[in-house]
């Protein structure tokens, strides 16, 4: 779907410094959509033909309100895209391709360990909440660098939720000091749960990816990874996109982020690849 | 007023409309289908394909540049074979004509393409896209050589009963002499322009950001070279031109019928805008009724004419 | 920290900084002084003499592309004569170093200027201009002919004392034969690139927007292309390279270097921001100081390192 | 110079449907320019480096504050750049150089009649002030489409100066109808002044500065022109927008309309060569 979102609410998201923003969208993708699944979204507003950003930029589904018909996008302001992107104004209207790609499955059961690292935890929050109205139990397991961060990326929405916040930062100023992976590690050996039980989905940096999902083929934990890749259609026409997986018969095979993706399971990711 | 005739027909194509869209930029049909209808669409361009399957090159494949597009996807594709089978089914139902594109790395490659794909694959014509390296000439481009695009087209040209439209690249010192060549070849039709060689350095990591190093460049920055190209080579070679390089709006594409394109491609204008084929198709119709012009084919080549 | 060492050195040039501006978006020095003061750059190069007077190309000379300028400017200058006679006591007397542009139509054209421009002139070096057509030869560029280049070049050198800067053409199937050509005809440095050849139709008027109907594109467009060119010929020819092609940006001057280039040179961008080459330099300081780089020098070709 | 100019004013000027702007910016600019001459502006806020459109766009000054460190531009939506610039808000900085070029000169006494078609109007209101104060006897000559048109074009501005305003329209919904080349023959027949006390100065269509240059040749008017040039640098450096004169003698010439204009004395242009 092509639709033009009127730009409702556009702000900082928390301390400056961290140059987050909230961007909610009025359109008719919130209908559709599903957590894990992107926007194309377009920098500037359509009705300035300028060539230079040429593509648009994928942004994950952060919210998604059907019943308000709206979106909401959350991005860091990162190079010229998203710098010209950051001044669109309310009232504005962005040209949107979406929803984009597939988006995480959910158990029928069990638990959902979500893994997030940095800026990776925005399209878990649609995910923890799609979980828990279904009735499952959800963890999270979130690495950033430090409390700041973590606090201007929404650490009070996820307190809200009420489930279990395993916080971990580089610096040691919120949560336990280190990565990711040792709060996961913690938890399994501390854990009563069968592993069988439980399901995991990560987002985040591509190294921190790829150790959780060492860890969880260690103990028989699916999982499932959202990856990033530099984007031409967003549809699968292109390949610009490509990852390589594993297939059934150990075959290298090469998958398309935009539309195969950006959700794949952990284990049939081959990691070496510049992928 | 009458309504303008959109159709078009070249070296034994017949399109509804002159309006196609550009290999490795539309997948194989259905990927763009939700956003423009291939009803309305003159033709596609499939990917193109060789004759054994390609995983192509790795990652990153693409770079964004000031109006342009780097890719060096390295020509993916599933192979003749897993064309003809999985997909030729499926391109045959589409409704709009098919193109396919055939690439190769010796005469052999475009042989063996050409012999497998006739008139009764369903496709509308074999677009011969001669950007690749020759590996039994030291690597020698095809489509930098005009003797061995003649070859190939010739050769081409005497297995398939299709219509073979020659798509030449840009980066040669004489277009001409290249567009000369390939109608010696026996050419029905030329594509103007494959991409410019490019790339981009990350100044950060300090290395080449595409995998590949070097890159096709595509995009509104290409689009005053293509145009010039379509330009010299409608004046000098009398073979119908199929213009591409940077189309992304309507007057793009009305910029390239009177630099004498009789039909024109639209690549990473898609990925700007899925509905760009929608928009220059009414924005070409609405100029040639607000000029009392019966025909689109009436555009071609008419910035040429003194006034 | 010590402060990073700007000043460079090649083909016998000695320049404060790596920046130069290029042929004829400089004019002759005296035009962007209340923008960007002379003594801030590494050198000029002034705008491309004949040795007659010519008026150039009647306007429209410029067209605008998307992150690209179309000219054609037509080498409109004063003359060597006149060059010599008013320009050049003001020229010597600038304080940065100052860059001849010549061009010709015939060999003897070329004589003649190196003839009459000698270190005595005050002129820093010579930079050959070979993207003109020879009316001697059928109007076959110098700058697309690997032979004719390297005749243009050797004749140059046998006439003049001053270094000798061989500036290459884009519009060509081989970069590096040209560079390899010029280099056998005793180039001391190579400059990259001048602009692409191009064109854009007034789709109102139905005719070209130039009133030459061809242009040089330059700009941010053709800055992959020329990255490209600038990276090929670093690894195949031992010769310094000015890079020039659409840099605007301090990032993109880095790119040029760690590609290979010497020097860097401005044109376009100047247009678009008169301090450019103020902000670029400063640009570069900070990069290199970031990374605890003693020497502009350090950052030449650095992307070519495996890592 | 180069400057940032803050945009203090930036609205519709008349009707809408003429596309027209009027534009203030703040900034020093104003303290030394003079009528006639012009800034290149650059359409898009600075901030954000996008590089299509390319280059600035020149647009004359048509109103020069200096005790306010203000300059007015007025200009006319007319394509793709001047549509970015009509979007710039209050508040947002815009780069421009400036005072470019040379502007009109005034004569010591006597008459001075000014002549507009259309939009050429917009440099002559800051001359027509500085002549008044200067104690000349200033007319106007202008000739646009329609009423509404001059309406929107800054009309009552011109009547509240007090001065004989002869007006022309294509359609006659205002004044004479037909052009202004015809207001201004009536005139000279129809005056006692002998024509050596007059002197003109022309802004328009080329066409109507040509005609209008004629017919002070004929009565021996001086007459100054100002050139519209696609430009590149616009300051004398790349030789983009040249037009021919004739010199003293007789010979044909190149001539910057950045550097050397935009005006010249209407006898020397040539207008027959595309310029
Ligand atoms: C499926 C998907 C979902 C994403 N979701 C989010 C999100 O919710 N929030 C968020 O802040 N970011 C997200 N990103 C990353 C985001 O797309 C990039 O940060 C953004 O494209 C950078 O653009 P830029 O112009 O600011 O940076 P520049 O560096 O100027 O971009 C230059 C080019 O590189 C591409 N590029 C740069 N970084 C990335 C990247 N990491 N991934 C893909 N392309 C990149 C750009 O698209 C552009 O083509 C997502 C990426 C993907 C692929
Ligand atoms: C000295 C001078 C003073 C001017 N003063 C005014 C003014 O006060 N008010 C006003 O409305 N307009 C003025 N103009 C014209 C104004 O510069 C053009 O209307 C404007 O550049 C059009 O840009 P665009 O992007 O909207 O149009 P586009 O057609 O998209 O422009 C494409 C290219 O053509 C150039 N171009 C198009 N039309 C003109 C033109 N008439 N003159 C020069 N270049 C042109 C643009 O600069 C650009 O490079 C002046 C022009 C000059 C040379
Ligand atoms: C991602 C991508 C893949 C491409 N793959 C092919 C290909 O397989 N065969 C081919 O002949 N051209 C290929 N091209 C070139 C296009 O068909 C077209 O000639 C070129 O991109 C210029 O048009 P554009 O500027 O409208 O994109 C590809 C271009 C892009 C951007
Ligand atoms: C208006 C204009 C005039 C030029 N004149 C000359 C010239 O006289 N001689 C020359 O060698 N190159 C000339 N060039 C080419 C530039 O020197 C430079 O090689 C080219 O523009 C690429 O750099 P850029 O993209 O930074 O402008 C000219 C370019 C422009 C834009
Ligand atoms: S971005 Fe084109 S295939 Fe994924
Ligand atoms: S615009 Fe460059 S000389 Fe006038």
């Amino acid at each position: 779907m092509l639709t033009k979102g009127q730009v409702v609410v556009h702000e900082s998201l928390g301390d400056e410094k961290h140059k987050l923003k909230r961007l909610v969208l009025k359109g008719p993708i919130a209908r559709t959509a599903q957590a894990g699944q992107f926007v194309a979204i377009q920098v500037q507003d359509s009705s300035i033909s300028s060539f230079d950003p040429l593509l648009r930029r994928p942004i994950s589904l952060a919210g998604i309100s059907s019943e308000n018909d709206e979106i909401t996008l959350l991005y860091r302001v990162q190079g010229r895209g998203t710098e010209i992107l950051a001044r669109a104004k309310e009232g504005e209207a962005l040209s949107i391709m979406g929803p984009l790609g597939h988006g995480f499955s959910l158990p029928e059961a069990g638990e959902l360990w979500l893994v997030a690292g940095g800026i990776g935890i925005f399209p878990l929050y649609p995910l923890a909440l799609s979980a828990l109205s279904k009735g499952l139990t959800v963890r999270l397991f979130w690495g950033g660098e430090n409390q700041s961060f973590l606090e201007s990326a929404g650490l009070s929405s996820w307190e809200k939720l009420g489930i279990p916040l395993y916080l971990s930062t580089l610096d040691g100023s919120l949560g336990q000091k280190g990565l990711v992976t040792e709060q996961i590690n913690d938890q399994l050996r501390q854990m009563s749960l069968s592993s069988s039980q439980i399901w995991a989905a990560a987002c985040g940096p591509k190294k921190m990816m790829q150790a959780v999902t060492e860890i969880c083929k260690n103990v028989k934990v699916p999982i499932e990874v959202s990856l990033e890749e530099r984007m031409g259609c967003a549809v699968g026409a292109c390949l610009g996109c490509v990852c390589t997986l594993i297939d059934e018969t150990g075959a290298k095979v090469h998958k398309k982020v935009c539309q195969d993706g950006p959700v794949f399971r952990g284990e049939e990711v081959v990691w070496d690849e510049s992928c | 007023m009458n309504p303008v005739n959109l159709s078009t027909q070249f070296a034994g194509i017949t399109l509804r409309n002159p309006l196609i869209t550009c290999s490795g930029t539309y997948g194989f049909g259905e990927e763009y289908t939700s956003y423009c209808p291939l009803e309305a669409l003159g033709g596609i361009t499939l990917k193109g394909i060789t004759p054994l399957p390609r995983l192509g090159n790795p990652v990153p494949r693409l770079a964004e540049t000031p109006a342009g597009l780097l890719n060096a996807v390295g020509l993916e594709n599933p192979g003749l074979d897993e064309f003809i089978q999985s997909y030729l089914p499926k391109i045959r139902k589409l409704p709009t004509a098919a193109i396919a594109n055939i690439s190769g790395f010796s005469l052999e490659d475009y042989v063996q393409l050409a012999r497998a794909l006739q008139k009764d694959s369903g496709l509308a014509a074999l677009e011969v896209n001669i950007s690749c390296p020759n590996v039994k000439h030291g690597g020698m481009h095809f489509g930098t050589d005009p003797q061995s695009a003649q070859e190939v087209i010739a050769a081409v040209k005497a297995e398939t009963d299709l219509p073979v439209i020659a798509k030449l690249s840009p980066n040669v010192t004489d277009i001409v002499g290249m567009a000369r060549a390939v109608q010696l070849g026996g050419a029905d039709a030329i594509s103007l322009i494959n991409t410019l060689l490019g790339m981009h350095i990350d100044i950060y990591q300090q290395r080449p950001v595409l995998a590949n190093t070097f890159g096709g460049l595509s995009g509104p920055a290409i689009r005053p070279v293509a145009v010039r190209m379509v330009w010299q080579v409608f004046q000098a070679v009398d073979l119908p031109i199929i213009g591409m390089g940077g189309i992304t709006t309507w007057q793009d594409a009305v910029e390239f019928m009177l630099a004498g394109a009789t039909a024109i491609s639209i690549g990473t204008g898609n990925f700007v805008n899925p509905q760009a084929p929608l928009e220059i198709l009414q924005g070409i119709k609405e100029y040639c009724e607000e000029r009392g012009l019966a025909s689109v084919r009436d555009l071609v080549g008419l910035a040429h004419h003194d006034r």
